[in-house]
């Protein structure tokens, strides 16, 4: 791995081409920040890059211990990548809690760069280091450079006049500004985002600024090795970074843009989905309307209120919450009315891992539900995936008049990766048209449906002429009267399948990519994307040959799935779950399947997923 | 498209209220209760007062539960909702949130909205979303063929309590006052004025109106109501609350309600007592103690029980304040522009 | 079919092998009583018999017209049968309705009673009869007996000088008085049943005597012929008829008593549920505890309260309940805790068909939580059966500490069939320890798990020293503290699977019977076992070949399923649903199986499943 | 089998109180919350009163829901469970029902509580289960990083309301108390003595116990009270109630509540209205109009607020009339025979 530094000699100069920094500190130490500035800066220089923070689990764990330990990873590079790397090739800790926790994944020889100030004996003893790594020689497989940070910063700020704790506040800065320098990166948008962030507060803007430059200043002075990291070649276009709840958010705002239609949304807020609440409260100005339920499941009652009065009802929600609305769901899809249902999967079962990624709530997207109930279930699988994957679930949520599941996951949600903007104009227009007048002579029959769509018509409360009654009682097909009649259960039961069954001729077929002659296909659905690319790319550069495709829609599966996968002799299939995938690639296609999975709360990382399948190309 | 949705997503209503008559608000639907069903009078009692609302029926929505009195919305013949058991109230919660045009009722039942929805009951109340909520208490549950809900008697034995109920009744009227409730009404189903009475004013009512309607299930807890319904009872135990007047009731008004000074409301002999002393009903009290205190003047519908309207404050209805809050935010920050949302913030061009 | 008769001679005397009645009329008219009296008389005469009600929906419809009709169907015979017969070859029809709802079922020139009475014009209008069928010569096809039995009964019942009403009251006695001289049926049984039942009311009771009476001497007099059922040689042994929830009720208890365990049941009514919770809350003297909940959340919640104090937690509902429990059932799986949940399956989606059977909960018992949640699955194949299946799926959920859903349906909720009654002293002892000492040295570990069943401790408040918390977070292996490790909640979620999986070593390995060399296996599960087998034994009549085998256990399956499975070319699997478990074998053992659905709200008619089966043997 | 169950399939606890001590109580987990967190204080308030209440360790249970305050159990060294969000009331209900010997405690949030939970609390509260209900209101959700909860006051601005909160916070003193509880109080985490006294009392009540905790979210809801806990609002804004004594308040109890002929309560100046005429607090009047009366002198904790005990009155518990029902029905129908069970009813011989 290019990454793999070997020690370098002073004053030189080296180019790599991609490069993996995590900041580990304190959950009060301001990491996130620290590495948003630099993905930031990176990004407008033109790198590829992702990022992934690491929070602490929900509550805040006392200052200093490993439990409080708060990181940042990102991966730049001047090439395109798919994952925020597997182990980092330099590390910033902050303390020594910081170090214990992370150290294991930094590369062998990797570098090291850590806040002497913060290894005295108390902190030491607070995390069980009975002596001081930094003295003990237990780092000597690495390149390790010891800063004074505290100290400096506190040195570094005095004019600005800010006390002391707040001085010190400021030791991530000095940090930034030695990475800064290490990797080459200008300091100018760091220092006007300091100063327009700190404007009301010119004397913490001028410490953070005075911070960020001593640590450049040590960087050059202490003559750190410098590297480079050329821009990438990526699209032309005008990017941004951008997470996947944020995508999500902007992805709904742009579906009601162009079906016409105002957004709802009812939610409870739970971790990792709350954040895509947050976002779309910040903008009413779009007719935006969110409500904070009392529970999960008034929140997705609420989405089928709106849905009904003519608004795109959506629910944003986790786990625990996709179960609550399972009863709700199921009077949606009775209805057959549009509804988006958003659930970010975390770690289960219960409350499981709140904080941490797993993609283990597949089967019951299917089939969490009593009685017939099927529904179409699209899957985002990158961060700017998810603005997608929300256009496409309420365009066939409104196309189809159904409830649709749209999954993601922990890590794609709080991922960042950058963004090339969509043109707006070049969006799809989902807008449907609402039944207007009688559809059966004098009278208007609610489930008199399209032939070609089978979806019933909207007719929406205000509209003269075509007041009906609908309810979770079986219907009578056309009418919708309440029907008990056998043949006509077994009919709409048929009609309901049927309706979601079609679907597979509107959506894009599965693309595979890879080697002709390859005789392994490597199958994935959502977060996944990335791991799986990037192993697949190392095993060719080991000259294997093999075949990945990746499901975004994962109910109906795209209508050529079984001819794409019968191309291959093996079909293998990596999940964060114990193979829910392949229980449906089995059940539908009779095809035997290999399963890799992983259910750690971690996504896969590329180099493991890559010897996993060297064992089998 | 033939008709285009306005910016709110509402093909507009013609508006114009052409006169309605009673039938034009019953459907085509064969109303399916057990013959001597007090949900038969308070559906005609409905359908009476819809046409005097003047609002079109394409601008009514009824929804429910699940239940014998959820069958309800069926019967009308206007937009309607049978939901799940216990969701009515929030499932019209996001109605009325996102279409504040419309007027939105609930019906539900005893179980529907005091057992299971419960939650859901005491959350729209609280938030004021503007809703009326039509509670058809028969104190059991009828569409389950008979067990005991959270409004019968301790003691009663059902089909799933053979040795007799272990569970303190909840009082209804209470429950929506510690809910925070703005409007709070209590009437009968055999009351052919009070009901459609209490109706108009939950209908005029901005907000979350609770009325609370006892009706007789006649296959499965026949007679509940008796204290009130019998000859005798009716004129002994039925006190119409009435705003700014004393409290009396009674074959000859000859009994009345008195407030005490540890804050006990005793009912006295207006002859001995004098009629000065009695307590002067207050609909409008911002505080809603005196409503609490008369809430608890029965427990339940055994003796002395008080009709009427409870409470009834103005208090900003939850859909107008988010109307409000759409309407400032498009003034400030201007309609929204998708293409200025998605390039916000930090972004670079790249260029080949 | 032997039922098939010919029209008879007058006075003529005719054996039959089996005969199958149906007595319908108005809600009011008390057919489900007339069925049952008949029934029991039947039963006590040596038949073997199978009996189905066939309610009108949940509420109440106005009198006289086709919603308010009520049916009890039952079936007798001289041998061993299966199910309660798919088409009446006689037909008691008290008014316009029953018989406008009832003739379509009714076997050509079956024999059809009717109220003569009844069919007077408003009657007629009120179900949209132009004509009068009795006279139309609609009728034709089938052996008419008209009796004016509602003035016969006032007639009869003149001297118990009870009113009118109550004198019209009675005529479903007559009809049970004819049916009683046509099928040779002794009259004592059921006089003295209806003394004890009116013991308070001697006119009542006089009155429904005299029209009993009255309608025997009708039958001998007009010389109605007169047929003859032999008792069945069933295994020897003292019988009951029982429903399939009443049975479940009993089971529950023996395995209370069994198990030397309090029985505690926390319930929400719910159709077709509701009497298990009826039955359960009369038989306090058994320390049974039930508690009608709040809501289905809060039922299952108290359950798992109850099992950690100790008790068996149970909790039973249907369709929309089961979606409601799935968040708290995976918090029973995550603090592994015994516990019950008994899912009586109706037609679906949402509301769907409260008061109609349906298998199409499999799934969502499966897959119905999020995060990787496996737990087992039991479930009940007959009336009968369903007191096994209680019984084992304790013992499975105190042996394994797991959460298990039985699933039953509203077909065997309400369906009877006589019971051989078990020797209470053959039942198995389903006891389990509870930990009493510290496991761990000094220490108590809630999770550390025994080798063999891989079940964690059962330490239950009161017991000094084992004080311990469990919650739905990961938990580390062994101690049970919160763990946020990644391999931990890897190696959790293996354990969790293993310990379910592991059942397989202790359940009953799956049986088929059938002819060797048959090629085609019938599979089913649940409720269709009646059916499927009627329907094979017919086959094999044709002298066809053919095998069944039944699922009683759906997770895991039995060791030997896959084995058993690929002995034959072609397995068949017959569901009411669109091929629930049709997917798990597929999946399993990519077996191409062959599904036949139905989704009617109504069980397999035996006919119409040896028709679908003869295309495929 | 070492140890046999009892019939009720309990190991019998070994009974004999050993005097305990607060440490007793401390179990070996790290305590997470953030410091100065008011949570720390009631922790210990807690594991200070358990050692005087004389009931073995094994012999109590905390349950609890799913925020920051329902970590609660996990630093208890007794039996706990720390369930799912908002279902606290539920799993304790069964656990009560079952186990009338255990004393058990549900901690809970004011969003765990009274939204998610808000049926199974009110439930709870109706049916009396003998539980120990310790709600920590800091008037947001604290473990999701700060959005408004149903106590918050009106115009919040959260992360999930920017343009201030549209709803109408509930009172949960009048929520309990209009859901029929039987003992309802509420004290301050910064209460060194006043909230191991209402702990004590709670203790000691038989059937549901709720007390309202104010606690200090210092990360996202930081000085909620400081209206009651800063220097001047600690004297002049804490009404104590206590039984039997007029209600007077102010740094030299200069302040008092007066209750009028039409129900309301009012601050008055003592020295003007005289001692007499105050309101003198009753815990135990069986009708809860006073209580809630109490209830509403403080719509927030924004000025003059009442503390301590508002209502305790007895009413048999839930549990307890379970066990009466069971013993009476072995009493009657003797104890359960299975065999005589399953041969009831019509039953015959098949013979060869
Ligand atoms: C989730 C769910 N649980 C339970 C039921 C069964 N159920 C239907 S209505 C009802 C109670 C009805 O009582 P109430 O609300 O008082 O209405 P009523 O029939 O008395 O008018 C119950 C328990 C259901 N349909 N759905
Ligand atoms: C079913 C479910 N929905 C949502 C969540 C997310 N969640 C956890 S705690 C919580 C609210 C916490 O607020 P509160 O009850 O006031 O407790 P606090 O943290 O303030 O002590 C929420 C929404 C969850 N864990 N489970
Ligand atoms: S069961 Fe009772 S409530 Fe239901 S329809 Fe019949 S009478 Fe009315
Ligand atoms: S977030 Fe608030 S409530 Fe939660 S632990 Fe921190 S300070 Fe306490
Ligand atoms: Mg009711
Ligand atoms: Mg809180």
């Amino acid at each position: 791995m290019s990454s793999q530094v070997a020690p370098p000699r002073k004053g030189e100069r080296r180019e790599l081409d991609r490069v993996v920094i995590r900041f580990a500190g304190d959950s009060g130490d301001g990491m996130q920040l620290t590495g948003d500035r630099f993905t930031s800066v990176s990004a407008s220089f033109g790198n590829d890059l992702a990022t992934m923070p690491d929070f602490p689990a929900e509550i805040r764990a006392p200052a200093g211990t490993i439990a409080g330990v708060s990181a940042f990873q990102i991966h730049f590079s001047d090439h395109d990548i798919l994952t925020p790397g597997d182990q980092p090739s330099v590390l910033v800790a902050m303390n020594p809690a910081a170090l214990k926790a992370n150290l294991k994944d930094l590369t062998r020889g990797g570098l090291l760069i850590v806040n002497s100030d913060a290894f005295e004996d108390r902190a030491l003893d607070k995390v069980g280091y009975s002596a001081n790594p930094l003295t003990d020689g237990s780092l000597d497989g690495y390149q390790v450079v010891q800063i004074p940070m505290t100290s400096m910063t506190v040195e570094a700020v005095k004019e600005s006049g800010v006390s002391k704790k707040e001085a010190e506040r400021s030791k991530n800065m000095l940090a930034l500004g030695v990475i800064s320098w290490m990797y080459s990166r200008p300091l100018e948008p760091t220092i006007a985002w300091l100063e327009k962030k700190f404007a009301k507060k010119p004397q913490i803007a001028q410490a953070n600024v005075a911070a960020l430059k001593a640590g450049h200043a040590f960087g050059e002075t202490a003559e750190l090795v410098a590297y480079e990291v050329r821009p990438a070649t990526l699209a032309p276009g005008r990017y941004r970074r951008i997470t996947g709840n944020q995508a999500i958010a902007y992805g709904l705002i742009a579906a009601s843009v162009h079906a016409k239609l105002p957004l709802f949304l009812g939610s409870y807020p739970i971790t990792p989905a709350s954040d895509i609440l947050h976002e779309l409260s910040r903008h009413k100005n779009f007719g935006v309307r969110t409500v904070q339920a009392e529970d999960e499941i008034a929140a997705i009652s609420m989405a089928i209120g709106a849905s009904f009065g003519g608004h795109i009802g959506v629910t944003t929600t986790s786990g625990p919450g996709l179960d609550l609305k399972s009863e709700a769901l199921g009077l949606a899809l009775s209805l057959e009315l549009p509804l988006i249902l958003i659930d970010i999967q975390r770690g289960g079962p219960s409350t499981g891992l709140p904080t941490k990624t797993e993609q283990s709530d597949l089967l019951h997207a299917m089939y969490g539900r009593h009685g017939e109930a099927p529904l179409p279930i699209v899957a985002a699988y990158s961060p700017p995936s998810c603005f997608w994957a929300a256009i496409e679930s309420t365009r066939l949520a409104l196309k189809y008049m159904t409830p649709v599941i749209l999954l993601s996951d922990g890590y794609l949600a709080n991922g960042a990766e950058p963004w090339r903007i969509p043109a707006v104009e070049k969006l799809p227009d989902i807008a449907v048209p609402f039944a207007s007048q009688p559809n059966a002579g004098e009278d208007f029959w609610p489930y008199l449906r399209d032939e070609t769509t089978l979806a019933r018509p909207w007719a929406i409360p205000g509209t003269p002429g075509l007041e009906h009654r609908v309810g979770g009682l079986e219907k009578a097909d056309g009418t919708g009267n309440i029907s008990y009649d056998p043949d006509n259960h077994h009919l709409m039961t048929l009609l309901r399948q049927a309706k979601i069954k079609a679907i597979e001729e509107d959506i894009e077929p599965l693309e595979w990519d890879g080697d002709e002659e390859a005789k392994v296909l490597v199958l994935g659905w959502g977060s996944t994307y990335g791991a799986i690319g990037a192993a697949c790319r190392r095993l060719r550069a080991r000259g294997k040959k093999v075949a990945r495709a990746h499901l975004k829609h994962l109910n109906p599966m795209p209508k050529n799935t079984g001819e794409v996968l019968s191309r291959f002799e093996t079909v293998v299939i990596p999940e964060m779950n114990m193979g829910q995938l392949s229980k449906l690639i089995r059940a539908d296609f009779l095809i035997d399947t290999i399963s890799i999975n992983q259910v750690k709360g971690l996504p896969f990382r590329a180099g493991d997923l890559e010897q996993r399948l060297l064992e089998l190309v | 498209m033939t008709e285009q949705p306005t910016e709110r997503g509402i093909t507009e209503a013609s508006g114009g209220v052409a006169t309605l008559t009673r039938s034009d608000f019953v459907s085509d639907q064969e109303v399916r209760w057990c013959p001597g069903c007090g949900d038969y009078a308070i559906l005609a009692a409905v359908q009476g007062v819809m046409p005097e609302l003047g609002i079109p029926r394409e601008k009514i929505v009824f929804v429910s539960g699940i239940g014998c009195s959820s069958r309800f919305p069926y019967y009308m013949n206007t937009y309607g909702i049978h939901g799940i058991h216990g969701r009515a109230p929030a499932i019209a919660t996001g109605l009325a949130t996102a279409r504040p045009d419309l007027q939105v009722w609930v019906v539900t039942g005893d179980g529907d909205a005091l057992s299971i929805g419960g939650n859901h009951f005491i959350h729209a109340l609280r938030r004021n979303v503007n809703l009326k909520i039509l509670m058809f208490n028969n104190q059991i549950y009828g569409l389950t063929k008979g067990q005991y809900s959270p409004t019968s008697e301790k003691g009663k034995i059902t089909k799933s309590t053979p040795f007799g109920s272990l569970e303190h009744p909840f009082n209804p009227i209470s429950v929506a006052l510690g809910a925070e409730a703005s409007f709070v009404a209590r009437t009968l189903d055999v009351e052919r004025k009070h009901l459609p009475e209490v109706l108009r004013r939950a209908a005029a009512h901005r907000g979350s109106a609770f009325v609370e309607i006892y009706q007789n299930c006649n296959i499965f807890n026949d007679g509940a109501f008796l204290a009130l319904t019998s000859k005798e009872g009716r004129s002994q135990n039925r006190i119409y609350l009435e705003h700014g007047k004393p409290i009396r009731f009674g074959p000859n008004d000859e009994k009345g309600l008195r407030m005490t000074g540890e804050g006990r409301i005793e009912i006295v002999d207006v002859a001995s007592a004098g009629e000065g002393s009695l307590l002067v009903h207050d609909e409008h009290r911002e505080d809603p103690a005196l409503a609490f205190a008369l809430s608890r003047v029965a427990d339940g519908p055994t003796g002395p029980t008080p009709l009427g309207i409870f409470r009834d404050v103005q208090r900003p209805a939850y859909g107008d304040g988010m109307e409000d809050q759409l309407r400032r935010a498009a003034e400030q920050q201007g309609p929204g522009d998708l293409s200025k949302l998605l390039t916000s913030g930090d972004t670079w061009e790249v260029t080949v």
